[in-house]
């Protein structure tokens, strides 16, 4: 093996204790070795919990890595943490698919695309810190602009933005639906 | 008529105008691009009767879209000048198409998220007491390149501050009551039994005072204390006492 | 081996997760097999983590199981959770000043002083343990008035307030300013 075990075991300590998505830079500056021999370990502890006998495994979220529970072995875990299961209102998600792609943006814009107005919407999301506010637009009454959050990555489990369809996908498949 | 079931899907069910439009398109299986729009301008209407008038604040949005429905299909049934048809003009309908198309873009990308919601209910990542942690870890010295004279010098400098205040400028709140405002109108109408919206405000009224008068007025029109009409549009609204007052 | 992989893993994931230590018995409930084949799982899972490119393995503790970072590697551990040392920003130090000063103070008395709102760095203070509430002024709201903690005294190296540099001279100042 190129590295020693015991660097190995560091980043999976660190993996194993952080409370956030660590990235290869970060665990690079914590270990103190070369980002591509953090993206080496990376890549052995992801196949070594891959195995079947193993319940959580490694995976790519919001710009990072963090060990997961795997999907199959939910009902267990459900049924000792008892989560509370409250989803998305179709409105917030639809308001969250806006900012999403065109961020960053402003409640007036938002709420021309929806026909609705958004304003709670957007402090329930503000307050679900699934959305920002990333600064004010210059021009009359300089409105708040919003952005998504890290979090908002974590909680649809996306790696980064860009997993978003691609915004001329989303319109093939609105034309396709026209035929 | 869609009056048999119209109940069955409520307009709360909606996230919108738009929303209720496309659904009315799926529902008739249209071409977006091509809207018959009187059927669906009546379809939409008698979704909208359906609203709860308690709730106008979220209807009203409801009601923007039946207005701009209505515009549309009026312009559709104006008579076209012969000459004007080789050249193409503008379909009416242009505008709201782009707009339920774009909408449309979000609600797939809406469905997107759900899905990845779905998938992510499932998986559960570590939740660490990072109290726990504190508590472990010694806590550190917040102002350890700190020392008090950096404290004094900071003191010090807003004393100075302080001494040359910056000019401030009071504004002071005007208040306003509805109830004062009606008074007001009463007595100009006693005075002079019509007057014009315009005689309602004195020059230079503030925003407040504005908004509070209009709401007054309406007030009274409520009450059935005055009335008003317009003769043409924008021409001017004439208040007047109606005769049970006098 | 006796127990299927899977059977394995979901002990596996429920460890995983757990905020608190699992027993025996808890464990045997979740996943709906005898207490004994636990014990065999757990085994299997502590010899697996024993292993040496693993960061992190299974304990006893409280009378049940836990995963938790090997001592080992404690020094990554602490270096990626332990606060970061955070200089007091400017508007920071300036607040601090006043409440050192002038104390017993309101938010909105800094404020006046400040020409500025103070309510995010007063809640960092606290947090820091510089500040504290002290008690509430009568009056109007009954706002919340704000004094400097013991810490304060010992981060900056007094045995009282009137150490700091010019308290009287400052003090009298302030008071004439009052007027």
């Amino acid at each position: 093996m190129l590295f020693s075990e015991d660097i190995k075991a560091a980043v999976e300590s660190l993996l194993f204790i952080s409370p956030e998505p660590l990235s290869v830079l970060d665990i690079s500056k914590l270990v103190n070795i070369e980002p591509k021999d953090v993206e080496q370990i990376i890549l052995e502890i992801q196949e070594e919990y891959k195995k079947a006998t193993h319940g959580f495994h490694l995976i790519e979220l919001a710009g990072g890595y963090i060990f997961a529970t795997k999907e199959k072995y939910e009902p267990f875990v459900e049924k000792l943490l008892k989560p509370q299961l409250s989803t998305l209102s179709h409105a917030a998600l639809e308001t969250l698919a806006i900012i999403a792609y065109k961020q960053p943006v402003t409640r007036s814009e938002i709420e021309a695309i929806r026909g609705v107005k958004v304003d709670k919407i957007l402090t329930t999301l503000v307050e679900k810190n699934l959305i920002e506010e990333v600064g004010r637009k210059e021009g009359p009454g300089r409105p708040i602009i919003y952005g998504t959050t890290k979090d908002f990555l974590k909680y649809f489990g996306l790696k980064e933005l860009s997993q978003l369809p691609e915004y001329h996908k989303l319109i093939e498949k609105t034309a396709q639906d026209e035929d | 008529m869609l009056n048999n079931n119209k109940y069955e899907i409520k307009l709360e069910n909606f996230q919108g105008p738009l929303d209720l439009l496309l659904h009315l398109i799926e529902k008739n299986q249209i071409n977006i691009y091509d809207i018959p729009i009187a059927k669906i301008t009546d379809q939409y209407l008698s979704y909208i009767e359906s609203i709860d008038y308690l709730d106008l604040d979220w209807a009203s949005e409801f009601l923007v879209m039946a207005a701009t429905l209505l515009a549309i299909k009026a312009r559709m049934l104006l008579p076209k000048p012969p000459q004007i048809v080789e050249e193409e003009e503008n379909d009416p309908r242009e505008e709201l198409v782009v707009r339920l198309l774009e909408y449309k873009h979000f609600k797939e990308a809406a469905l997107f998220l759900q899905e990845k919601e779905r998938e992510m209910l499932k998986v559960f990542l570590r939740k660490l007491d990072e109290g726990e942690f504190l508590k472990r870890f010694a806590p550190q010295n917040p102002v350890e390149n700190l020392t008090v004279n950096d404290l004094f010098k900071a003191f010090k400098v807003i004393l100075e501050k302080k001494e040359e205040p910056e000019p401030t400028y009071q504004i002071s709140r005007e208040e306003i009551s509805i109830q004062e405002c009606m008074a007001d109108i009463m007595n100009k109408l006693t005075l002079n039994r019509k007057i014009t919206f315009n005689d309602l405000f004195i020059d230079n009224a503030s925003r407040l005072r504005i908004i509070v008068t209009f709401l007054a007025l309406l007030e009274l029109i409520r009450l059935k204390k005055v009335g008003f009409f317009q003769k043409d549009a924008f021409g001017k609204i004439i208040i007047f006492l109606r005769d049970e007052c006098l």
